[in-house]
């Protein structure tokens, strides 16, 4: 009883993060300008993450390859925003601005 | 020939194109740099084929499993090949990015024509 | 159901593509291929899985750790870049 | 399924491959490779090569886009279009390409058992290395033990390179270049900063965890070697290249490369020394099994140390090269 609501759980965590992978990648090819891109992309290195590996964990189990993968997730989590905020500042001081329309690509 | 033993055939033609890929790169292109990449690209076609070499169908990475019988495991000997040149490839492209610093430092340029005009 | 994880992954990981090909910007390129990076994570621990050999989580423990050092090169390249060394100075 | 996942990453890799011949600029060059490695990296996972994937990862995810941005920083950004030989060289690639893949049609297909290269050496391999070493990875057994000559020779290319690298870069700039240590590093960066120094210890930790670890799952001394350099490149990074010079001053750098190669070699002769044959590691200790096990330790050491060194001074080398400001 308790195996088939982890595996339910589980699946429903895995496909939920498979959703949002998509959703991420799809906005993060079709949004406007690059700042709306950084957002989109980050939701794949996030929450995604967050989904994917908490079913994997579960499917895991106790056991060392459940460890591993919490440890995949932790430096994702760290590394991931991390490269998104050193990106979004390297292109503000390029002297790229956040506007909110951006005229030289149309969705 | 049925589609599946053609799709077996499918990772040699991906070695055969990006192999071409690299070598037209070589030749074709004057820019060091890029000629560089294109020689880093033609290593990792070779790679790939023999990587490709050492697949066994339904086998695993020949990593013994205690406990598990009757496993079959992908060919060892390629891997421990290419494992090593591709440390080795990473020296290789950094000794040749330096001659190209050099050359950039004595001509100003990377190109290899205006290179061949200066001298 | 890894297998429909493993598949909108390798979807995303063309779109990450068509975004690194088509650029405009340099930045969009560095976040498409940060992205491709991430995703590549996922996707060797969802194969791991699916291969049925969790042991090599390994492999996508060394890019989770390593894939930052490739964009922190970039932010420092563009940064000491000689004409965008006003640019630099900012803060 | 998966060799369909295999199909699908290597179409993505002939795209990207192409993607970098067209682009003219050399940074988004640079870029594509790096993804062009992932692609690589996940092919090799998906072909059963878990070793060399975990290779590809610790050289090509930061140390090669380093090595290749640092070599741009010195040099020109974009390249110039030529129209010339263009037309010839497409032809010659393109009967190449076609002479190539007529031949692949002579070749075992992809995963058949019974082609060539399996029948011979490896199953003898996969049989004996629970018998002489008693640990799983055959790899490692093949790399360090069975084939420990090609190994000892890779690490002496990696020692010349390494040497060839430091000889080329050390002769004295032209004038008008100007090296600020103070410029490098993004101190200047809170973020970045503390999520980096908090991750580094633990990319160490991981690279000696994947050094030592070796003989049970995928690594070894060039795969630590590399993770251990992108550790210190991290460093390097964050703090300028000068702070990591102090924490790993050139001679020591230069001593890991040395006293790498010397170790692998040093172990061969006391193999000789000891009564066997060279790089014979039986006679290591009074049981085979464990003499075995002890040689092959000590040699991936040596590599180790010898591929960490040599990356590092190769990136330093890079990295100090003044530049025009």
């Amino acid at each position: 009883m308790i195996d088939t609501a982890v595996d339910i759980l589980s699946w429903m965590l895995l496909f939920l993060g498979g959703a949002f992978v998509i959703i991420g990648g799809l906005g993060a090819l079709r949004l406007p300008n690059f700042y709306t891109r950084l957002h989109a992309a980050s939701l794949t290195e996030t929450m995604a993450t967050i989904l994917i590996f908490a079913g994997m964990i579960l499917q895991a189990g106790l056991s060392l390859a459940a460890l591993k993968l919490a440890a995949i997730m932790l430096f994702l989590l760290l590394t991931a925003p991390t490269a998104s905020y050193a990106l979004a500042n390297a292109a503000l001081q390029s002297g790229m601005r956040p506007e909110a329309r951006n005229r030289d690509e149309t969705l | 020939m049925n589609l599946l033993e053609l799709l077996g055939y499918f990772n040699y033609w991906v070695f055969a194109i990006v192999l071409t890929v690299g070598l037209y790169t070589v030749i074709a292109k004057v820019n060091l740099v890029k000629k560089l990449i294109g020689l880093s690209i033609f290593q990792s076609a070779v790679f790939l084929m023999y990587i490709t070499m050492d697949k066994v169908e339904g086998g695993t990475a020949p990593i013994i499993q205690k406990g598990v019988e009757n496993q079959v495991f992908s060919n060892p000997l390629p891997q421990v090949l290419i494992l090593t040149a591709i440390v080795v490839g990473v020296s290789t492209l950094a000794l040749g990015l330096a001659i190209v610093v050099r050359i950039f430092e004595a001509y100003g340029t990377i190109e290899e024509d205006e290179i061949l005009d200066a001298d | 159901m890894y297998v429909v994880v493993s598949l909108a992954i390798l979807i995303t990981m063309v779109l990450a593509l068509v975004r690194a090909l088509r650029g405009p910007t340099v930045y969009d390129r560095v976040l498409a291929v940060n992205m491709f990076g991430t995703k590549t994570v996922l996707l060797l621990s969802v194969i791991a899985f699916l291969f049925g050999r969790p042991d090599f989580l390994d492999l996508a423990l060394a890019y989770a750790l390593i894939n930052l050092v490739g964009v922190l090169a970039v932010l420092e390249f563009i940064q000491t870049k000689p004409q965008k060394m006003d640019a630099a100075d900012h803060d | 399924m998966i060799i369909l996942f295999g199909l699908f990453l290597l179409s993505l890799l002939v795209i990207t491959a192409l993607a970098i011949v067209r682009t003219e600029n050399l940074f988004v060059a640079v870029m594509l490779t790096s993804i062009f490695s992932l692609l690589m990296a996940a092919n090799f996972f998906v072909l059963d090569a878990a070793d060399v994937a975990l290779t590809e990862a610790a050289v090509g995810a930061g140390i090669t886009t380093v090595i290749f941005l640092s070599a741009l920083a010195l040099t020109a950004e974009s390249e110039k279009t030529v129209q010339t030989g263009k037309r010839m060289a497409l032809v010659v690639v393109a009967v190449l390409a076609t002479l190539i893949i007529y031949a692949t049609f002579d070749k075992p297909r992809l995963g058949d058992p019974e082609a060539p290269v399996h029948q011979h050496l490896a199953p003898w391999y996969l049989e004996n290395t629970p018998v002489y070493m008693d640990f799983p990875n055959v790899v490692t057994a093949i790399l360090g033990s069975f084939r420990g000559y090609d190994t000892l020779g890779e690490v002496f290319v990696v020692f010349a390179a390494c040497i060839g690298v430091l000889f080329i870069l050390g002769v004295k700039p032209p004038e008008g270049r100007i090296y600020d240590p103070h410029a490098s590093g993004l101190r200047h960066h809170l973020i970045p900063q503390v999520v980096g120094r908090l991750l580094i210890p633990f990319v160490v930790l991981f690279g000696l965890y994947v050094q030592f670890h070796g003989e049970y799952g995928p690594g070894g001394g060039f795969q630590a070697g590399a993770l251990i350099a992108s550790g210190v490149i991290l460093y390097a990074l964050l703090e300028g290249e000068a702070a990591a010079l102090r924490a790993l001053p050139q001679p020591v750098l230069m001593g890991l490369v040395i006293g790498g190669a010397c170790l692998y070699g040093a172990v061969g002769l006391l193999c000789m020394l000891l009564g066997g044959n060279f790089l014979e590691y039986s006679v290591l200790s009074s049981n085979t099994v464990s003499g075995q096990q002890l040689g092959i330790l000590l040699i991936e050491a040596g590599v180790g140390m010898a591929v960490c060194g040599a990356l590092l001074s190769i990136f330093h080398a890079f990295a100090a090269r003044p530049r025009r400001l």
